[in-house]
């Protein structure tokens, strides 16, 4: 019913959507967030991912079991990058499907803003002058 | 107790070289922890927030710790 | 910016993705339609859109444009199927690219609603014991 | 003024083997043919929305009919 990853090579989308396909789902709905070019109007040269691996994964589990759970999902996968990515890579795909579109908009969302709050990976960008972790200060 | 912090992101900077051992008067917790932490390495007080996750799990501040548990530093994540 | 298709072959998730992807694109929301294998309990066969062309990619033009003018995305992909489809088989396509994923969630899901209210094209239902125009009476 | 209405899904069920040519008093609306439809087709009565297309675009009720122009009757939509 899941598919939780986290991985150090190039992600799918398709792999993701083809997880979550189902003759009964009416509606898949895909989240997939890439790299951009610039934050905050400063160039972005590549960013890092670091993850505490065993939490990353089991809160990653815990987001997709809470999306089935609670908003109806049928399927659910959720694939994380690691290490290194330049600009335009993709840094994470979430891919759900349900029985009619809006519990799948619904819990797609809920689940790439649950990521971002609780599962312990950790992102460093890369500018021309400098580097800086992603969020760490006010 | 002797208690060894692992640390990712901006804590293990904050942390430099240091060995990552720390001693805890028994029985403590969470809080006292993060007390102490906060005293010696005063750049944690400048984080958006600081949490802890005992054996692979968000803690409580008033978690009991053990020598053995296996204590996490999560500064602000920035998954995604 | 948009790329609008009326389309009486298979339709591929992967090329509107592929459309919109851009370095300046933070969040891409796609919403993939299939053909589900049973409405209000009732086992459906296959199905068949009919549509009235050239006002049909006329009205799926002004959605990606309200998309693009309304909820500031990037670029716009909307395909969708003319013709007879299985069980299982992708009726549409939406891919919404934007900076931040909200603007993608919010684009993409008014562009499936917006789709579903004023575009001219019409799904007849097979069930075992016969077929109905979808949604054509109260 | 003679009118040819297009029609697609359930409206050309209803239609059925009708021609799609409507004699209407000039000047004539968009609500004057639908009032003709009506009367004589009640089954359109029995469609959850019946709207008019004139020239590939939604037509309002007091749009004014041409000969020439392209009306289509527009039954409840059900894509995507």
């Amino acid at each position: 019913m899941i598919d939780v990853q986290l991985l150090a090579t190039d992600l799918s989308s398709a792999a993701c959507e083809a997880f979550v396909r189902s003759d009964a789902a009416g509606g898949v709905v895909v989240f997939v967030g890439n790299v951009r070019n610039q934050t905050q109007q400063k160039k972005v040269l590549r960013l890092h991912f670091e993850a505490y691996r065993p939490m990353a994964i089991s809160e990653m589990q815990k987001i997709a079991y809470r999306a089935v759970a609670d908003f109806g999902a049928l399927k659910v996968a959720i694939h994380h990058r690691e290490g290194t990515l330049q600009v335009g890579q993709t840094a994470v795909v979430i891919a759900v499907a349900a029985p009619h579109r809006k519990a799948a908009f619904d819990a797609c969302a809920f689940a790439i803003d649950t990521l971002k709050e609780t599962v312990p990976i950790w992102k460093k960008e890369y500018f021309e002058d400098g580097q800086v972790w992603v969020a760490a200060h006010p | 107790m002797r208690i060894k912090v692992i640390a990712f992101g901006i804590s293990r900077d904050i942390l430099g070289d240091f060995n990552n051992q720390i001693d805890l008067n028994e029985p403590a917790t969470v809080a006292d922890l993060k007390q102490l932490l906060l005293q010696r390495f005063p750049d944690f007080c400048k984080l958006t927030s600081l949490r802890f996750a005992l054996n692979g799990e968000y803690a409580d501040d008033a978690d009991a710790l053990a020598e053995r548990d296996e204590i996490v530093l999560i500064p602000p994540v920035s998954g995604g």
